[in-house]
Order: C-alpha cells, then sequence, then structure tokens
C-alpha cells in the first residue's frame, strides 16, 4: 500500500511534544528492560549459588548439552537483534517495505531459536534427563545431576518464553508498519521492540556460557 | 492515538458518566479512586481475619470454632492480603496515583495505558487470592518458607499465582512514577521544588523496579517446584531451603521500605502544612529517603539471623542493617525540628501525623534492638518482631494511609468531613493501636514465639489486653470510615485550598480537579513549603 | 527538564540510525561469539602448567567474552552510547551493581557456612533419583 | 518460666543469658532517653506552638541547620556502631562451642522433637542435661523447617532438613525450663514443645544408667506405651478412640480397616510393621498421607514392642 495512505502519529494528549513523548517511552521500556534483568540476573545468580554447591553435577550435565546447537542459537538470536537495528533504521527513512522485510528476517530468526530448542529438549527427554523425581539419565556419578537439569529446563524455558514475547512484539510492529507511518521523527514502536530484543540477547549472552560452556 | 476532546472544565468525575468510562478510563485521578476502593475492601478484609484470631488467642488451648488449621489459614490470609494488597499498592498505587502527577504538575502520568494495566493485574491478582480461599486452606503464612510451601496445596498455589500477578502491578505503578518524575514535570519544578512526597514516591519506585523482578522469579521457582521437585530449594531433591530465604528476602526486605517510605513523604507534607513552616532541611529528608532506598537493598540477610546462615554473613549483615537506622533518624529529628516555632493545627491528617511520629519511633528503636546480633536470637521469631514490623506497617504506613486519605479527600472527592468526628476516630485509633501492639512488645520479650495457635498461661494477660485493643483499633477504623463515606453525601463543599498548603494540588488544582488537572500548565516559582511568603 | 509547550514536528527524537556502524556491530558480535566458543573448545587445561588453574583462566576468558558482548549489544543495538541523559546507563550499571551485590553476598553465606563445624555442608536424609552405575564412563559423549 | 516478672526478660539459666541480659538492659535505657527526648519535644512543640488564632503564622522559617544535622547524624552512627560491636562479640561466643562440649542429636519432626545422646546410647523425648556442663546440639528436621528455642537459655536456631545446624548453652541453675519450635511448621506447630531439665552430675549418671537401657524390667506391650509417647505417636494417633491426625490405634487390631483406594486390609503384625516403615503405602481411608517414615528409627524391638501395646488395646 502507498506510504500516502498511512496515517501520521498524533501526540498523545497529555505529552507537550514529540521529544517528550518519545523519551518517555524509552524510559519507561528502560525500567522494564532493567526489571527483567534483575529477575533474570537472580535466576543467574540462583544458578552461580547451586554451580558452587553441587560442581559435580554442573562438570557432568554441562558435557550432556551441545555446545553446537547452543552456538547456532547464539548466532540466531544476534542476526535477529541485527536485522530488528535495521528495521528501526529503515524505519527513521520511513522506507516501509524494508522495515516489513527486516522485521520478518527477525521473525524467521526467532523462530529458527525456537525449533533448536525444540530439537534439543525433545533430546533430554528421550535421554531421561528430566528435572526432579522424573530424572532417569544413565552414566552420571554427581548425586546432584538432576538438579543440573532442573534448572537447564527453567532457565532456558523462561528465556525462551521472552524470546515468544518478544516476537509477539515484532508481529505487532509489522501490523502497525501497516496502519501507522514510520517517520524520522516517529518510530518508538520499532525502537522499543528493538531494545526488548536486545534484551533477550542479552540474557542468552550470559545463559550460553554458564550453561554450556562453563561448568 | 488523538486527546479525545473534551470540555476541560468541569472535574474529572463528572466528565464522562456510566460505569463503563471508569473500566476503560486512562485519567490517572480515576485509576487511583479505583485503586482507592480496592484496596480499601482488601483492608477491611484483612482485618476481618486478623479480629478472628485475636478473638481465638483470648485464652490459650483449643477452641471448638477456630481449629489449628483454621487459625494457620486465618493469620496466612491476614498476612498476604495486608502486605501484597494493602500496604505495598497502598499508598503509591491508592493515594501517589493522584497526587503525584498534579504535585509534579503534569497533565497525567507518562504511561496513562500501563497505569490502567497496573490496577487490571492487581485486580486479577485479587482474585487469584479470594480463588485460593475457595480452593481451601492457605496455610504457608505470607513468607512462603519452603519446603512447607511446596506442599503441593492448591490454596498455596493459587496465592503464589496472586503475588506474582500483584508484583507486576506494584513494577508497572513504579517505572510509570519514574518516568513521571523525570520527563513530565511542569516549567520551573526543579528537583529541589518537588515535594517530598514526590522524593519517597521515587525512591519507593526505585524499588519497586529492582526488588520486585526477584519476588517474581522466587514465587515463579516455588511454584516449579511444587510442580517437578526441581531441587533448587527442595531439600529433599537436594536444593536449599536457605537459598530460598535468600531470593525472598531480596525482594521481601526492600519491601519493607516500599511499605515505609512512601508513608514519610506523607508524613512530611503533613507536618509542614499543619505546622505553616517550612520543612526542616529538606535535602536531608529528600536524600535519606534515597538513601534508605539503596541501604535497604544490602540488608536482607538480617531476617535469617537464626536460619542457619553463615555467621560471617550474619556478621556483614547485621553491620550493614544499622545503616538503615541514621536516615530513619534523621527523618524523624527533622520532623520534631519543623514543628519548633510553628503555627501548629491539630487537625486530623494532623493528629495521624503525630501518632506517626511516635509509633515510628517506637517502631524503629525496636528495630534497632532486633539488629543487635545476640539480642535477635532471644528474640527472633517471637511476638517482639511481630509488634516491631506492626508498629512500622501499621502504626506508621497505614495510619499515613488514612492521614493522607484524609488530607487529600477534599481534593479527591470536593468534599469536607466532619472535623469533630475525624478527630475522635484519630484519637480511638491511637490508643487501640498501641493498647493491641505493646503488650506485644513484653510478650516477645519474654520468648513467645509468634504464629502460635496455642501459648502457656502466662501470656495469656498480654494476649487479653492485645484482644481488647484490636476491638477499640476496629472502632476507631470504623468511625473514620463511616465519617468520610457520610461526607460524601451531606459533606460542605472543599474550598481549592483548605489546609493552606503550597503544593501544586492545593494552589494550582481545583478540588476535584479537572480532567486534565489545571486548566492551564502552572509555571513553578517557588518550592513545595513557601510558607515564608504568607503575610497576615 | 523545561520544555516549550508549542509543538514543533520536525524535532527528531533519539539517534539516527548508521548502517556501517551496525554492520561492525554485528561482525564483532560474531566474532566475539566464535572466540567464546574457541576459547571453550581449547584444550589448554591439559599444558603441562600448575602454577595457576587454566581451568578458571579459561572460565574467566569465556565469561570476558560474554560481557564484552552484553556491553556492545546494550551500548549498540540497546542504544545506551547514543543518550544524551545518562540515566540509562545508571539504570542498566544499578542493574549490575544490585546484581553484584546480591551474588557476593549470597556466597558469602554459601562459602563460610562450613567455617564453625563442617558437618554444616554436608547433606543428610535426602533421595536423589539419579542411579549410579559405577560403569559409567567419566567422559560422557555430547548428545543433541 | 518465672511467672512473677511481667515487664522484664524471662529468668536467666545459662552462661551467656546474663550478658544478653546486659545489652537488653543497656539498650533499653538508650532508647527509653531517645524516645523521652523525641517525644518530649513534640509535646512541648505542640503546646507551645498551638495555632491559636486562624490567621496566626509561623513565628520562624528555619529552613536548615548543618551543625544540628550532622550532630544528630553522628550521635546515633557512634552508638549503633558501639552496639554492633556489642552484639557480634555475644553472637560468635553464643555460636562457638567449648571443645568439651557434651554433643546431643536433635530431631525435629511434625510436630516432634527426639534428642539422641550418641556418646551414651539413649534417645528421649525430653533433652536431660547436667548442669554447669557446656552441651552441644546437631541438629536436623525430618520434614520442614523447625526452631530450636529455649528462651531461659536465650538460645534458638533453626532446624533444617537436609542440613545440620547447631547451636550450645551451658545450664547454669538445675531446673526444668520451657522449648518451643519457633519457625511456622503446620497444624501443631504451636504444641511442638519439650523441656530441657538440667540436672547436677549425679542425678545425670543415673538417669543416663536407667535410660539407656528404656526396656529394662518391662513387657513388651508396658515397653511400646513407653515409646508410644517417646517417639512422637501420640502426636497423631488417640487411644482412646477418638480420630486424630492419623487413625486411633483403640480396638484396630485384627479389624479389616478400608484403604484409600477402595481396598481393605487386615491390621495384624504385618501390616503394623509395614505402616510404621513405610506409611505412604497403604493409608487408610479419610486421612491425610502426613506420617514420616520411621526406617531407621524404630528397632525391631521396638517395632514389636509398639505391636503388642496396639495389641493390648482392646
Amino acid at each position: 500500500m502507498a506510504a500516502t495512505a498511512l496515517q501520521e502519529h498524533e501526540v498523545a494528549h497529555h505529552f507537550d511534544d514529540l521529544e517528550q513523548e518519545f523519551d518517555s517511552h524509552k524510559l519507561g521500556m528502560w525500567l522494564f528492560v532493567a526489571s527483567e534483568i534483575m529477575m533474570f540476573g537472580a535466576l543467574i545468580v540462583g544458578g552461580l549459588f547451586l554451580l558452587y554447591l553441587h560442581p559435580d553435577a554442573f562438570a557432568q550435565g554441562r558435557p550432556r548439552l551441545d555446545w553446537r546447537l547452543g552456538a547456532l542459537n547464539t548466532f540466531f538470536l544476534l542476526t535477529g537483534g541485527f536485522t530488528m537495528a535495521r528495521a528501526a533504521a529503515f524505519a527513521q527513512k520511513s522506507d516501509q517495505r524494508k522495515i516489513q522485510q527486516n522485521l520478518v528476517l527477525s521473525l524467521l530468526f526467532g523462530f529458527g531459536f525456537l525449533v533448536v530448542k525444540t530439537i534439543e529438549y525433545k533430546a533430554k527427554f528421550h535421554h531421561g534427563l528430566l528435572p526432579g523425581p522424573a530424572f532417569h539419565g544413565e552414566g552420571f556419578t554427581s548425586l546432584h545431576a538432576h538438579v543440573f537439569f532442573g534448572y537447564y529446563f527453567v532457565s532456558t524455558g523462561l528465556h525462551a518464553l521472552h524470546v515468544l514475547i518478544g516476537m509477539g512484539l515484532m508481529v505487532w510492529c509489522l501490523i502497525l508498519s501497516r496502519k501507522v507511518k514510520f517517520t524520522r521523527s516517529y518510530y518508538t514502536p520499532i525502537e522499543l521492540a528493538g531494545i526488548y530484543w536486545a534484551l533477550v540477547d542479552l540474557v542468552w549472552l550470559f545463559l550460553f556460557p554458564l550453561l554450556y560452556l562453563v561448568g | 492515538m488523538i486527546a479525545h476532546v473534551h470540555d476541560n472544565n468541569i472535574n474529572y468525575i463528572k466528565t464522562k458518566t456510566g460505569l463503563l468510562s471508569w473500566f476503560v478510563t486512562k485519567d490517572h485521578k480515576r485509576i487511583n479512586m479505583m485503586f482507592l476502593i480496592s484496596v480499601l475492601i482488601f483492608f477491611i478484609t484483612g482485618g476481618i481475619y486478623a479480629l478472628l484470631f485475636r478473638l481465638e488467642l483470648w485464652t490459650p488451648g483449643t477452641h471448638p470454632l477456630i481449629t489449628p488449621d483454621t487459625y494457620n489459614h486465618y493469620f496466612t490470609m491476614h498476612g498476604v492480603i495486608m502486605v501484597f494488597l494493602v500496604v505495598v499498592p497502598g499508598i503509591p498505587s491508592a493515594l501517589g496515583n493522584f497526587v503525584l502527577p498534579i504535585q509534579v504538575g503534569a497533565k497525567d502520568l507518562a504511561l496513562p495505558k500501563i497505569n490502567l494495566t497496573s490496577l487490571y493485574l492487581y485486580w486479577i491478582g485479587g482474585i487469584l487470592a479470594i480463588v485460593s480461599l475457595i480452593a481451601g486452606n492457605a496455610d504457608s503464612g505470607w513468607t512462603f518458607y519452603a519446603p512447607y510451601s511446596i506442599s503441593k496445596n492448591p490454596a498455596v498455589l493459587w496465592m503464589l499465582t496472586a503475588a506474582f500477578f500483584l508484583g507486576f502491578s506494584s513494577i508497572l505503578t513504579g517505572l510509570n512514577f519514574i518516568v513521571t518524575v523525570h520527563k513530565m514535570r511542569a516549567p520551573g519544578m526543579t528537583w529541589f521544588r518537588l515535594p517530598l512526597f514526590v522524593w519517597a514516591l521515587y525512591a519507593t519506585a526505585i524499588m519497586q523496579i529492582f526488588a520486585t523482578p526477584v519476588l517474581a522469579i522466587t514465587l515463579l521457582l516455588l511454584l516449579i517446584e511444587n510442580f517437578f521437585h526441581i531441587g533448587i530449594f527442595d531439600p529433599a531433591m537436594g536444593g536449599d531451603p536457605v537459598l530460598m530465604q535468600h531470593f525472598f528476602w531480596f525482594y521481601s526486605h526492600p519491601a519493607v521500605y516500599i511499605i515505609v517510605v512512601p508513608a514519610f513523604g506523607i508524613t512530611s507534607e503533613i507536618i509542614a502544612a499543619f505546622s505553616k513552616k517550612e520543612i526542616f532541611g529538606y535535602k536531608f529528608v529528600a536524600f535519606s529517603s534515597i538513601g534508605i532506598t539503596l541501604i535497604g537493598f544490602l540488608v536482607w540477610g538480617h531476617h535469617m539471623f537464626v536460619s542457619g546462615q553463615s555467621e560471617v554473613a550474619n556478621t556483614v549483615f547485621s553491620f550493614l542493617t544499622f545503616f538503615t537506622a541514621i536516615p530513619s533518624a534523621i527523618k524523624v529529628f527533622n520532623w520534631t525540628a519543623t514543628l519548633y516555632k510553628g503555627s501548629i493545627s491539630l487537625q486530623t491528617p494532623m493528629l495521624y501525623g503525630l501518632q506517626i511520629l511516635f509509633n515510628f519511633t517506637i517502631g524503629g528503636l525496636t528495630g534497632i534492638i532486633l539488629s543487635i546480633l545476640s539480642l535477635d536470637v532471644h528474640l527472633h521469631d517471637t511476638y517482639f518482631v511481630v509488634s516491631h514490623f506492626h508498629y512500622v506497617a501499621f502504626g506508621t504506613t497505614i495510619i499515613a494511609f488514612i492521614a493522607g486519605i484524609h488530607y487529600w479527600w477534599p481534593k479527591m472527592t470536593g468534599k469536607m468531613y466532619n472535623e469533630v468526628w475525624g478527630r475522635i476516630a484519630s484519637v480511638i485509633v491511637f490508643f487501640g493501636f498501641n493498647i493491641t501492639f505493646f503488650p506485644q512488645l513484653i510478650m516477645g520479650s519474654q520468648g513467645s514465639p509468634r504464629r502460635y495457635y496455642h501459648y502457656l498461661p502466662q501470656y495469656q494477660i498480654y494476649h487479653q489486653i492485645s484482644t481488647v485493643g484490636v476491638v477499640i483499633l476496629a472502632l476507631g477504623l470504623v468511625i473514620a470510615l463511616v465519617n468520610l463515606l457520610i461526607s460524601l453525601r451531606m459533606g460542605a463543599t472543599a474550598p481549592q485550598n483548605p489546609w493552606g498548603a503550597h503544593t501544586l494540588e492545593w494552589e494550582a488544582a481545583e478540588s476535584p480537579p479537572v480532567l486534565f488537572n489545571f486548566k492551564e500548565t502552572p509555571i513553578v516559582t517557588h518550592g513545595p513549603y513557601a510558607f515564608a511568603t504568607e503575610k497576615t | 527538564m523545561e520544555h516549550s509547550t508549542e509543538k514543533h514536528m520536525e524535532d527528531q527524537p533519539g539517534h539516527t540510525y548508521d548502517f556501517k556502524i551496525l554492520g561492525r556491530v554485528y561482525a564483532s558480535l560474531l566474532f566475539l561469539a566464535a572466540l567464546m566458543v574457541g576459547f571453550f573448545l581449547l584444550p589448554i587445561q591439559r599444558l603441562p602448567i600448575d602454577w595457576l588453574d587454566l581451568l578458571l583462566v579459561k572460565r574467566l576468558l569465556i565469561l570476558g567474552c560474554s560481557l564484552v558482548m552484553a556491553a556492545i549489544v546494550a551500548g549498540f543495538l540497546m542504544g545506551l552510547k547514543y543518550e544524551k541523559s545518562k540515566l540509562n546507563s545508571v539504570i542498566f550499571f544499578t542493574n549490575f551493581a544490585f546484581l553484584f551485590v546480591f551474588l557476593v553476598f549470597t556466597l558469602a553465606d554459601v562459602a563460610c557456612r562450613g567455617i564453625i563445624d563442617p558437618s554444616f555442608m554436608q547433606q543428610i536424609n535426602w533421595k536423589s533419583p539419579v542411579h549410579i552405575d559405577s560403569t559409567a564412563d567419566s567422559t560422557p559423549t555430547p548428545i543433541p | 518460666m518465672d511467672t512473677t516478672k511481667l515487664f522484664w526478660l524471662p529468668e536467666k539459666a545459662s552462661t551467656f543469658a546474663s550478658n544478653i541480659d546486659w545489652v537488653w538492659t543497656l539498650y533499653f535505657w538508650i532508647s527509653v532517653a531517645f524516645f523521652v527526648i523525641i517525644i518530649g519535644a513534640i509535646v512541648v512543640f505542640v503546646f507551645k506552638y498551638l495555632r491559636r488564632r486562624p490567621e496566626q503564622l509561623a513565628t520562624a522559617q528555619i529552613t536548615h541547620n548543618t551543625v544540628l544535622e550532622t550532630t544528630w547524624t553522628a550521635i546515633p552512627l557512634v552508638i549503633v556502631m558501639a552496639l554492633f560491636v556489642i552484639g557480634m562479640k555475644g553472637y560468635w561466643n553464643m555460636r562457638v562451642a567449648p571443645s568439651n562440649a557434651m554433643v546431643v542429636d536433635v530431631t525435629g519432626r511434625k510436630w516432634v522433637w527426639s534428642f539422641d545422646y550418641p556418646d551414651q546410647g539413649i534417645s528421649n523425648d525430653t533433652l536431660v542435661v547436667p548442669v554447669h556442663q557446656p552441651v552441644r546440639l546437631l541438629m536436623t528436621s525430618m520434614d520442614v523447617l523447625h526452631s530450636f528455642s529455649i528462651p531461659a537459655f536465650r538460645a534458638k536456631a533453626d532446624v533444617i532438613p537436609g542440613r545440620y545446624n547447631s547451636l550450645w548453652f551451658e545450664a547454669t541453675k538445675t531446673g526444668v525450663f520451657q522449648v518451643f519450635c519457633t519457625q511456622y511448621c503446620g497444624t501443631r506447630h504451636s504444641y511442638m514443645w519439650t523441656a530441657v531439665k538440667v540436672v547436677d552430675p549425679d542425678t545425670f549418671n543415673a538417669w543416663v544408667a536407667v535410660a539407656s537401657d528404656p526396656s529394662r524390667g518391662k513387657t513388651p506391650a508396658e515397653f511400646g506405651a513407653i515409646l508410644y509417647t517417646k517417639k512422637g505417636c501420640i502426636a497423631c494417633h488417640q487411644v482412646d478412640g477418638t480420630a486424630g491426625i492419623g487413625p486411633t490405634w483403640k480396638g484396630i487390631w485384627g479389624t479389616m480397616v478400608p484403604l484409600e483406594g477402595g481396598r481393605s486390609v487386615l491390621v495384624d503384625s504385618a501390616y503394623v510393621r509395614k505402616s510404621m516403615l513405610d506409611p505412604g503405602a497403604d493409608i487408610v481411608k479419610g486421612f491425610q498421607n502426613v506420617m514420616p517414615t520411621f526406617e531407621g528409627v524404630l528397632s525391631d524391638k521396638e517395632i514389636s514392642a509398639l505391636t503388642a501395646y496396639i495389641i493390648s488395646l482392646k
């Protein structure tokens, strides 16, 4: 559809100008991201606590995770972050088609991440590396092996949930990009979605080494 | 979203009519009123639970009507409702929501939709709490200590979920406040022209944003432990219950300050307004709020002095805990000094304000004694602790909440309540509260443990005084509430500035305020307590 | 923080994205990711050096990589670098300050538990679901 | 405990009680001083500067006074730091047990305490200790958190499942002192009491001689009756026909009882033994699965004695 058909953005009634609106929304997003970081951070602190408490469990659990799949997922997330940033950049150029292309790309990379996760989970289930009493993995000498996998499922599961939320935001941006005209002075939704996706990257950049490499 | 054209000359209550217009509103004032009603309803509920188990404690031994399980259920419901549904959201969401944007001279909070979301999350939490009530006996205590809380009691599961949602409601409110204070201040509203209530809410918001997520993850892990026993908290699976306490208190100690710091803000406003005097040491009071916030993140371990935490950690936490005493002391001293050479009028809000000084002095002093390591070992988990945190959470926060309701009532509703009955109620509340909780200090010092359905006969006298006190307290609260409600029907119309205060909501906004708070954006030229400008 | 009340549409909130910089950022992130995995695959702990814990060195290198990557993501993709006010950076670093406090004090607890009595660290009367068979080889093969 | 004192700490009966009471007294008077100063000032100001005419203004606008502020920041700081040092000293003294301490293993279980004397080979439901002898309790829990508290000794420590925690004391006077559970642990939390009997060394040795063989000179049924209270069966199982947390024992022997899941079973020695060692296996209809296993807690001799006791409850 032609860019002229798109509606111009109106500053909300309680703001004085675009700048104030943009800054407020961005600061709001930042504070939300801050709380998300605290949540994941606490989870990671818990992980390090367990690593201190049961180093043997981590030492034996870690090799059961395939670092290649982890690395592949890292690649997917980083690329998704890159395309999200490009989407924002094109929004500033108000190039609707390029915006949509990049958003779709990011969506695909997010989807790829989830696919790989599913493969990993399937394998774990198949080998009985389940959390808690359901655990029946073979070849462990650490009595706490199940704790490692319990922690693995909780942390990666929660992260995967956030990947889903991030993809939801992308879809929302796609829908918006068909209605609203993104310009250099209004591209807030894509900017915010980009920040959120960067958060998802950030968390993974700590989870990946903690679970797949260190241990 | 185009600003729907409203007449900005009629007040916010009348701008739109119909119940629906309230449920979809983005106006911070309407959202605040809905918060206020919900919080008061839950406050009454929690109070009824307290009454019930205080009556049970009239005599030791078993009771035909209230079994031990019922008792455990009652004190759990009292705790969860009062903490997560009343005192934590109470002042920020149900007073600050209304007052903060007006005090900084904004048309609305920065993120009105987020504000409405916060209200709906609060309602979801409340409904889940009620569901848990139907689901059975939630008996884990509000602290949800593992492994007792992971015994798959359905009511506890619902309660955990409820607290989870309430946490997010709290986060969103705090987020909104910080953005508003940073980005929405009126021209001329510099940082040091902000009223101390705004400073307090700002400090609170920091804690809401940085501490509450840890509660969320704690509750999440508890729920997961309930179903999968992954062995992070569950000792039967090789987990560590003390780690759960670390997680819980890393939120719940800042939560104590989330509860009490806004109360400090209200106290500052009221003390200044009713002694017609610039607050003494404005900057000290302002920064002490921030100071309490930052220290508040370093001292959670003092809840765990006997919980099997290592002696080294105990010592460190005890050391840091003593520093929280300093900002609190600074506040009390500054309030006292503000009274000096003032023109003090003992109207209802001020009577409550002075009670806060009295109660918080006791609450603070009893707090310091609990951070003395060797003494805490004796006093830990006794009625002394119960009394201490009620002196803070009720004697300071709830009283400040009531004081704030009385103080801003004319602004919120446009009606004046009956002053005489207001004062009577406040005096009754004062005596009721202290009769209820002072005996518990003595009982605790003699070693009477908390959360006890049955107790040694020698404690009966204190329990009975306490129960008498709680009835008096309830009476006072009922009088206050009825007085306010009556004023809605037959109260006199409130003038714009009944107390002669100098903050924006009194100087620049009508009572009740118009839809966008001000006819035109105010230009701020003086500080919040410019009583020096007054001439007779 | 005063701002004019009349609205002017030509104001440009936020920074302008630069595709060249974005490209460089992306490249460096991928490089660091590769480096991280590289460190992991490097069998340096087998080197005949006993005067320092090479496994620890390895871990530190890996964590160092992830920290640098985190900094890049926050700085460029989240736009910290371009903020006019330093507020967002303050928020971001407050996060890590608090988390650091949380970690240090929690470990200060668990690490010092045994000092009065070693038996405090040992776990008792709990049941592990792990079946130990003595024939388990020490280096299990990675499974997808 | 001492009931004559209404307004002070309970009676002192351990070596560090006196130290703690001293800190308490010191701090009590400090806080009284602060309280009187602050509240006194408030009361004086309120009456002195009360607004008498509605238009009356404040007689002075004092915005700040840095000297004053620093003073009332510094003084409390000094005081609390002193308190910290005092508290810390007392605390470490309470944590580090002397090497000659007599060790007693304490086990918390919903909702009873049991005490095992590894050196004397005694297990008992009350704590009996000699006076003027350091005693170190090594404590753990079988189910949820409990907390072992002796107000008269000013001693308290949480009892944690899956881990050990300890506390020590040295009693300074003979007598019987109250023990509470102070960490919320469920239905009968407020009944989870026991007593510390502090006796002189001779009585203690005599008691050890008797207690180390509890079944001496008793029929199995009598011994079972002792175990019934000592091992805490009494907490849940009544012998007067009324159902408690668990089914009553009266007249249950030899009957067919319905189980959860529709089956029913004959109460014979096999079933009794099974429901002690593996309580979760066959739950009698209408009861919860809350009983902890007594595997390794009860010896065969004790199990048969308990069985004999149940048989005797016709």
